[in-house]
């Protein structure tokens, strides 16, 4: 289903921290126009980091860019704003607790309506879009989102990102935390935006059996260097991955 | 206070784990101590006595304190200036009424009663927190400098609620010699500093820092929050507190309570933010800083600029560049001074 | 059997019209492994944060080990011997790998101020036995390695295994986990289901755990109880509640 | 009686200018979670440059467009020098690099435009006018009126716009605001250039009061009671707390003051932030911080 | 001295001077009349009996320990010269040098300002509050209210309230008005003003309500502006209040603005430009710009002119020493000799030109303060005038005794054998 020509294109990016963490030696990848592509590898292997990279989120955490050009559409991309990024339609859903805890969890869902200057109406539509998809979030909508369960945390921060309306969504680690309906149902959503809408999405996720059932093709990272790619299929019959990524303790959860 | 406020290095953070870097270490200290004992008394001039290395030393002392209430604890104070000033009185008092004692036991009583009134101030924190828990310490800070100025007692009725030292004698030794009071600042200076560093590598120092980097969590496995809280403010005051009593009698002679302002407090706070949160060597670094820069500054400006501006506008650009410097610093290296030193000591981490 | 170590009857809590946890009622056998399974925002953490002392239940009442816990706060939680692991790891995040073990040992100290600022025999003796106690925890978790790093800088899989190391090391009699291998990988959660298990087995710990891993769930726990939105829809042995149309409904969302 | 009153309402009043300070804090922590130590620097600053402008013979109307440009344009550099490279930083730090911030401005204020001290007449007058048994000045009155005005203004501002709300999402999470396109340059801009234009307006006051000098900086200690108060988040805090600490500070100083021997307002407004904070730990409309495990 | 045409010895004095941070503005118009009196000194009359004299600045901020280090680094002279005396400039900073003064034997000139007790010079050797001591300052006030209301037999019932800054400083006046009440039976009122005082509603509701009939007002920094400003909100008539020496400059005056007009001040440091000094130093100095004022209009100001007052005492007593010492740059304990045997009577001042700006004074080991006497202006909305009747004088005789009782308790307290009159002469042999 890997259509088009290169939509994202990451050239031998090198990323450090603080000035001396290493922790992207040289990874290129790329994401074609409505592609699922899945980034998996071991803890701190730089999954995160090269999607920082990508949002330009690497200068909030002290880290910089080293090397390398990062492309989108043709356009070399690494040195504008977040915000710009966002307009352009790329947004990252953070890895972990990243809502705005003082707001209400309808407001931390509005502010990522915002940059697109809707009117009044089209924001409740989105609005109710992301209801439909999280029925919880809409018991909860009154609720200060810092008070939430870390589940609900995480449907915020992926609902408050689709709110932008993005055209490449890169997700980090979203099953972290959540049940496993919830799960199923937000690998649904990504792969149903992604069939209706266009969307190519660049995820980063531990349980690679997981992803790889949605995923078209697979980046393997470790240790900041690409060590495999392919698609999906290919990566998971090869038996290259092993053990290491696929599966939960008792290998259960494949179905 | 948010968990950022953590140090990852300087003297707190690595004691005891056996960093290969431990006898590096500690030849460096001892070659500082035998600097700061034997070659600075060897060499020094009053002017460098009296005007960089007592207050160098004094104020490194009262960031000290504050950097153990806040920069291990966590729990935010802006009373420094108030608790040296109960120091200082106390001292006074103690040296006026019971003039048997020997000097460091009432330099340490002194410490003691400072220590006493930070615990009072730090009971709010059982329940104020974050940043909220600057009111108490402001209220102290602007209560205890109004009764020093009040009650005349406290300074046994001068006209001008001003305290002087009474003459400084240990051991028969006159200490009021600028290399006398020299030698009482360092002597205190070190001692203090041992015994707080032994406080923060030990159970009372951990439980702090647990304290500092998650309240929650800390109650929760058990740790004594409201025991480490006050214990932290205890300390920390009574530390601030000897700096305060060395402040009035070995580097000024004469203070009153005004001495101990607020700006007192601010500068112990630049010193350990500067020099380093939750790290001993930090509290040094930071004063150095504090201290020194000003000077360096004048002198430096006054030969670049000398004839070109007035003395005005030489030091509203001192104040200028002063600022400038905080920032970039910052920038730099949130975790302080310590730690760039640090980094730079050891660039391959 | 029936020596039930911790028993909740009628437990409720509310939050500002949230009714979190509902007239909830179930025990758990000494030395068993519990899971508590349910959608998100079920009430488990707040359960576990319950039984700690962090929140207080409206109503009901909690036995732990034949008492009554009232109104308890998370020190005196602690010091009856219930530990506790984060879902989002709250490590003391300056420390060090071994401070933070060592911090969980506070409860145990019996030393004053006076004594550690003086180094006084006392202090260094109970020191020697903190740091052995530390070291063995820290050896039976395999995190010797890690041992000096300061838990800021490490893996995500690696602090919650410290963080498992710091609730043990004060050897609780029950401990209560809060998703401990969220946002691990195959292996890590093996090797965690490992220590839980042999935590429960060489101690005797008995273990309360929420997991969202139902594989995990299964093949660790010899009971489990169901959540949903503050109520009990399912209790028993992980079979049977595997099977369970009400979890599978509410929570698997298809059969596993 | 009457001079219970005119006490409470003299206290009243000088809490409304405390309050103008306060709002300018709140403006700052509110979109940043900065506490902005520089606030007193900036009132000074942008009062100092009116008064030069006005000596000059400016007009008024163009010399306080001339100090709105430099406040602005002071706020930029702010943003740019200072802010964007400590973005996701400690509040500790960001709070220390106000307190570098204040170094800089104060001194290069003085090197610009000297150091000595200024009248500053704006042509309200004020002297005493009798309403009912209480004597009140007509500046009072405009005092009380500007601070109403920019409350409500700064009120429906961030409780009613969508920039409001960002500037909430900000001071929380400002990585996570980076992440969903907030402009956090823009922002951080427009909300210095906001709490400039609050210290100019009470610069403009307070200069009116005391001359303006260097001890304008010193009104931020009266600030920071208020501040505590009403909760380092709420603009209506800041009035209320403003209000309270006015009155509280004026009839402690007339009853309490002669019991203890004076001044026991240097205190006295720190001691019932105290006791308000113990029964609401984050100010009277302050958010409370969030813990949750 | 040297004869072959090597530079001659010339007199280091210091100055540590605050030209920035809260108190710059009434810092800088002091040091001008300092710095522009000794370039009037060099350029005109050739130094003292030749001895020229140079400078350099210390910045101080006005902040305790900044002083101190300043005094610390100039105390040991330069380029050969020592130091023959030190201007603290800060009633706090010459309480911390008291001490270390004498210790280094180098005196201290503070001319309305400093310990009152520092009077008795026989227990306090190297500080000398000459002039116009704060006690002299109540004092004179009294007296000036005594005159206003038709003789001192009148004070009595009449209503004065003091409001003060609170500080040591502030409350240095408590005891010697305490004792003028006692002995004129004036009713004596209190009222404290927290520091920085820009906010005073309490203080003066209060003085609504009381109704006093004079205020003596002794403020510092933004205090005095802010109390003129709220005594005419409340209808306090502005004309019934006096300020003390810190509260009667143009910088107290001018940011209250129009209503500062008809506001009195007592000082020791007469404004105007019309002293034979004055005008000689406009044209040697000011009007070849050579002056350190960047602002003209300060020329003859309250501080401008308490620079000059100090300097021309400080030079005064150099040459005094020079009498005996020699003509060449003097040490501090030489320059106390000179201090302690001042005497600048009508002649003299005439001789200098300084007749009506400087009182009489006449220095001893007894009494350092040697004056005691201020002239009471007032603003009339631009500049101050005159009002007094000359010197206003203060019941020395009255005060002596009570300040040598507290400077004798204080050398108890210390362990200070206090000087006889003749030791003083004899120390300095
Ligand atoms: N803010 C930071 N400061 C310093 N080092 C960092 C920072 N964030 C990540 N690192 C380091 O960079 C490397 C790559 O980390 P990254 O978070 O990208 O890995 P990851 O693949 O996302 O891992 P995980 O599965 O644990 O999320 C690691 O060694 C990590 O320690
Ligand atoms: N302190 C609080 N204030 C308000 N609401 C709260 C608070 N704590 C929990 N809640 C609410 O109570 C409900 C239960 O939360 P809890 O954290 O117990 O869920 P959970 O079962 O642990 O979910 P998850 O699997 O997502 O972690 C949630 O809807 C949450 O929003
Ligand atoms: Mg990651
Ligand atoms: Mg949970």
């Amino acid at each position: 289903m890997s259509t088009g020509a290169a939509f994202l294109d990451v050239e031998s990016v090198e990323a450090v921290y603080g000035a001396s963490i290493l922790a992207l030696r040289d990874v290129s990848l790329s994401v074609a126009q409505g592609e699922i592509v899945a980034l998996i590898g071991p803890n701190g292997a730089g999954k995160t980091t090269t999607l920082r990279a990508i949002s330009n989120l690497l200068g909030a955490q002290r880290g910089t860019l080293r090397r390398g050009a990062i492309r989108w559409r043709g356009e070399a991309i690494q040195r504008l704003d977040p915000a710009d990024l966002v307009a352009r339609g790329i947004v990252q859903v953070l890895e972990g607790r990243h809502v705005f805890g003082q707001l209400t969890v309808e407001e931390n869902l509005l502010t990522g309506g915002y940059l697109r200057r809707p009117s009044r109406r089209q924001l409740a539509e989105d609005l109710e879009r992301i209801y439909a998809w999280f029925p919880r979030l809409k018991q909860r909508r009154g609720a200060k989102a810092g008070l939430t369960s870390g589940g609900e945390q995480q449907m915020v921060a992926i609902g408050r990102a689709l709110m932008t309306r993005p055209t490449l969504l890169l997700l980090d680690e979203p099953s972290m935390g959540l049940a496993p309906i919830i799960v199923a149902e937000i690998f649904e959503i990504v792969a149903r935006l992604n069939r209706e809408e266009g969307v190519s999405v660049l995820v980063a996720e531990q349980s690679a059996n997981l992803v790889l059932d949605y995923a078209h093709r697979a980046v393997v990272l470790e240790s900041g260097r690409v060590v495999a790619s392919g698609s999906s299929a290919e990566l998971a019959a090869s038996g290259q991955l092993g053990a290491l990524y696929l599966g939960g303790a008792g290998d259960e959860t494949r179905h | 206070m948010p968990p950022a406020l953590a140090t990852l290095s300087g003297l707190g953070a690595g004691r005891r784990p056996a960093l290969p870097a431990l006898p590096a270490r500690t030849a460096g200290l001892a070659l500082l101590l035998a600097v700061a004992f034997v070659a600075i008394p060897l060499t020094a001039t009053d002017y460098w006595y009296n005007a960089i290395l007592i207050p160098f030393l004094i104020m490194a002392l009262a960031g000290l304190g504050l950097n153990l209430t806040m920069g291990y604890a966590g729990q935010a104070s802006l009373g420094t200036g108030a608790f040296m000033a109960v120091g200082a009185y106390a001292t006074y008092n103690l040296l006026l009424r019971l003039p048997e004692l020997p000097l460091p036991v009432s330099l340490a009583g002194g410490g003691l009663i400072a220590g006493a009134v930070g615990l009072v101030v730090g009971l709010p924190s059982l329940r104020i927190k974050g940043f909220y828990l600057i009111a108490p310490t402001l209220a102290a800070q602007f209560l205890i400098e109004w009764i020093f100025n009040q009650v005349g007692w406290f300074s046994n009725y001068a006209t001008s609620s001003a305290i002087s030292a009474p003459r400084l004698v240990f051991l028969g030794h006159d200490l009021s010699s600028p290399a006398g009071r020299y030698a009482l600042t360092l002597t205190s200076v070190t001692v203090v500093t041992v015994v707080a560093w032994r406080l923060v590598g030990s159970q009372t120092g951990r439980n702090w820092r647990a304290v500092r980097d998650g309240e929650t969590a800390a109650a929760v496995i058990g740790v004594p929050v409201a025991r480490a809280k006050l214990s932290a403010f205890f300390v920390g005051a009574a530390v601030s507190g000897i700096a305060g009593a060395l402040w009035a009698f070995a580097y000024l002679g004469t203070v009153d309570a005004r001495s101990f302002d607020l700006d007192r407090s601010f500068q112990a706070l630049f010193i350990i933010i500067i020099g380093g949160l939750g790290s001993l060597s930090g509290s040094f670094i930071g004063a150095a800083f504090i201290v020194l820069l000003p000077i360096l500054l004048t002198h430096l400006s006054n030969a670049a600029l000398g004839g070109a501006l007035d003395g005005g506008q030489i030091s509203n650009l001192q104040r200028i560049i002063f600022g400038a410097l905080i920032i970039g610093f910052l920038i730099k290296e949130p975790n302080g001074l310590a730690a760039l030193l640090g980094r730079l000591r050891r660039p391959a981490c | 059997m029936a020596d039930p170590i911790l028993e909740l009857s009628d437990v409720s809590l509310s939050f500002k019209g949230l009714k979190a946890i509902h007239a909830l009622s179930f025990s758990v056998e000494r030395g068993e492994i519990c899971a508590l399974i349910g959608p998100n925002g079920a009430g488990k953490s707040s359960l576990l944060n319950i039984l700690n002392g962090v929140y207080r239940a409206d109503e009901g009442h909690v036995a732990f080990d034949g008492e009554r816990l009232r109104s308890i706060r998370p020190g005196a939680a602690a010091r009856r011997g219930i530990g506790r692991t984060f879902q989002h790891a709250a490590l003391f995040s300056g420390l060090s790998v071994f401070d933070n073990v060592l911090a969980g040992l506070a409860r145990h100290s019996r030393t004053t101020l006076v004594e550690h600022a003086l180094g006084l025999p006392r202090d260094a003796a109970e020191a020697r036995r903190f740091r052995a106690a530390a070291e063995e925890t820290l050896g039976f978790l395999e995190l010797t390695p890690y041992r000096d790093r300061i838990v800021a800088t490490l893996p995500y899989g690696i602090q919650k295994r410290v963080d498992l190391a710091r609730a043990l090391v004060a050897r609780p009699t029950l401990l209560l986990l809060d998703e401990p291998m969220a946002g691990m990988n195959g292996e890590e959660k093996r090797a965690m289901a490992r220590f839980i298990a042999a935590a429960r087995d060489e101690r005797g710990t008995t273990i309360v755990l929420i997991e969202h891993d139902i594989g995990v769930v299964m093949s660790l726990s010899d009971h489990v109880v169901v959540l949903d939105y503050g109520r009990k829809v399912g209790d028993g042995p992980p079979d049977a509640v595997r099977n369970d149309p009400a979890v599978i409904a509410a929570y698997l969302g298809k059969p596993h | 009686m009457s001079f219970f009153l005119e006490t409470l309402a003299g206290g009243l009043l000088a809490g409304v200018m405390y309050a103008l300070v306060a709002i300018g804090f709140v403006l700052i922590y509110k979109a940043s979670g900065v506490f902005n130590f520089a606030q007193g620097a900036m009132v000074l600053c942008a009062a100092l440059t009116f008064v030069t402008l006005t000596e000059r013979d400016v007009p008024f109307w163009l010399a306080g467009l001339i100090t709105l440009a430099v406040m602005v344009t002071l706020a930029v550099a702010v943003e740019r020098v200072v802010l964007r490279p400590l973005v996701n930083r400690s509040q500790i730090t960001l709070f220390m690099a106000t307190l570098g911030l204040s170094y800089v401005i104060e001194g290069a204020s003085q090197v610009l435009m000297g150091a000595s001290v200024h009248e500053l007449d704006l042509g309200i007058s004020d002297l005493p006018v009798e309403i009912g048994p209480i004597q009140l000045s007509s500046f009072d009155l405009v005092a009380a009126l500007a601070a109403g005005a920019l409350v409500i203004a700064l009120a429906l501002f961030f409780e009613r716009t969508r920039i409001g709300v960002s500037l909430r999402a900000v001071a929380d999470d400002p990585q996570a605001a980076l992440s969903i396109g907030i402009r956090l340059p823009v922002l951080w801009a427009a909300v210095w250039a906001v709490a400039g234009f609050v210290a100019l307006v009470a610069g403009l006051l307070w200069g009116a009061r005391q001359g303006v000098q260097f001890s304008l900086t010193f009104v931020v200690l009266k600030a920071l009671p208020v501040l505590i108060i009403g909760g380092f988040t709420s603009i209506t805090g800041a009035i209320v707390g403003g209000l309270i600490v006015g009155a509280a500070d004026a009839l402690a100083e007339i009853y309490l003051g002669p019991l203890l021997g004076g001044s026991v307002s240097t205190w006295f407004a720190y001691a019932l932030a105290v006791a308000f904070l113990l029964v609401r730990p984050a100010g009277l409309f302050g958010e409370r911080a969030i813990e949750r495990v | 001295a040297d004869e072959t045409g090597a530079q001659a010895p010339k007199q280091y004095f210091p100055l540590a001077t605050f030209r920035v941070g809260a108190y710059a503005s009434s810092g800088i118009p002091s040091w001008a009349g300092i710095i522009d009196y000794l370039r009037y000194l060099n350029e005109v009359e050739g130094g003292i009996n030749g001895v020229k004299l140079f400078w350099d600045e210390c910045e101080t901020e006005w902040a305790v320990e900044k002083g101190v280090e300043c005094y610390e680094r100039q105390k040991g002279g330069r380029e050969g010269s020592p130091v023959p005396v030190f201007l603290p400039h800060g009633d706090p900073v010459s309480k911390a040098l008291t001490e270390k003064s004498v210790a280094d034997k180098i005196p201290l000139l503070t001319t309305g300002y400093g310990r009152t007790e520092a009077i008795d010079g026989r227990v306090f050797p190297y500080s000398f509050t000459v002039l116009f001591s704060f006690w002299s300052e109540a004092s004179s006030v009294v007296n000036y209210i005594a005159e206003q209301v038709g003789g001192k037999d009148k004070l009595k019932g009449v209503k004065i309230a003091t409001v003060y800054h609170d500080s040591p400083y502030g409350k240095e006046t408590q005891v010697p008005l305490d004792l003028l009440a006692k002995t004129y039976g004036f009713e004596n009122i209190q009222i404290a003003v927290p520091h920085p005082g820009n906010d005073q509603s309490a203080q003066w509701a209060r003085i609504r309500q009381i109704k006093p009939d004079w205020v003596f007002l002794r403020g510092w920094g933004v205090m005095t502006p802010v109390a003129i400003k709220t005594a005419a909100k409340t209808g306090f008539p502005v004309d019934r209040i006096i300020g003390g020496i810190w509260s009667g400059s143009e910088e107290d005056v001018r940011p209250a603005g129009s209503v500062g007009k008809g506001y009195l001040a007592i000082t020791p440091f007469p404004a105007g430009q019309d002293f034979e000094i004055t005008k000689k130093i406009k044209a040697a100095i000011v009007d070849q710009g050579k002056s350190d004022l960047k602002d003209l209009k300060s020329f003859g100001s309250v501080y401008y002119n308490s620079g000059l007052i100090e300097t021309i005492i400080a030079v005064e007593a150099i040459r005094t020493a020079q009498a005996r010492f020699g003509k060449r740059p003097l040490n501090g304990e030489e320059t106390q000799w000179g201090l302690e045997h001042l005497v600048l009577d009508e002649a003299r001042l005439k001789q200098i030109g300084a007749d009506g700006l400087v009182q009489p004074l006449r220095l001893s080991a007894k009494d350092h303060e040697g004056g005691g006497a201020g002239k009471v202006l007032q603003w009339d909305g631009a500049k101050w005038t005159i009002v007094s009747n000359g010197w206003v004088k203060s019941d020395r005789e009255l005060l002596l005794p009570v300040i040598y009782e507290r400077a004798a308790a204080y050398a108890k307290e210390k362990g200070i054998t206090p000087r006889s009159d003749d030791t003083a002469e004899a120390s300095a042999q």
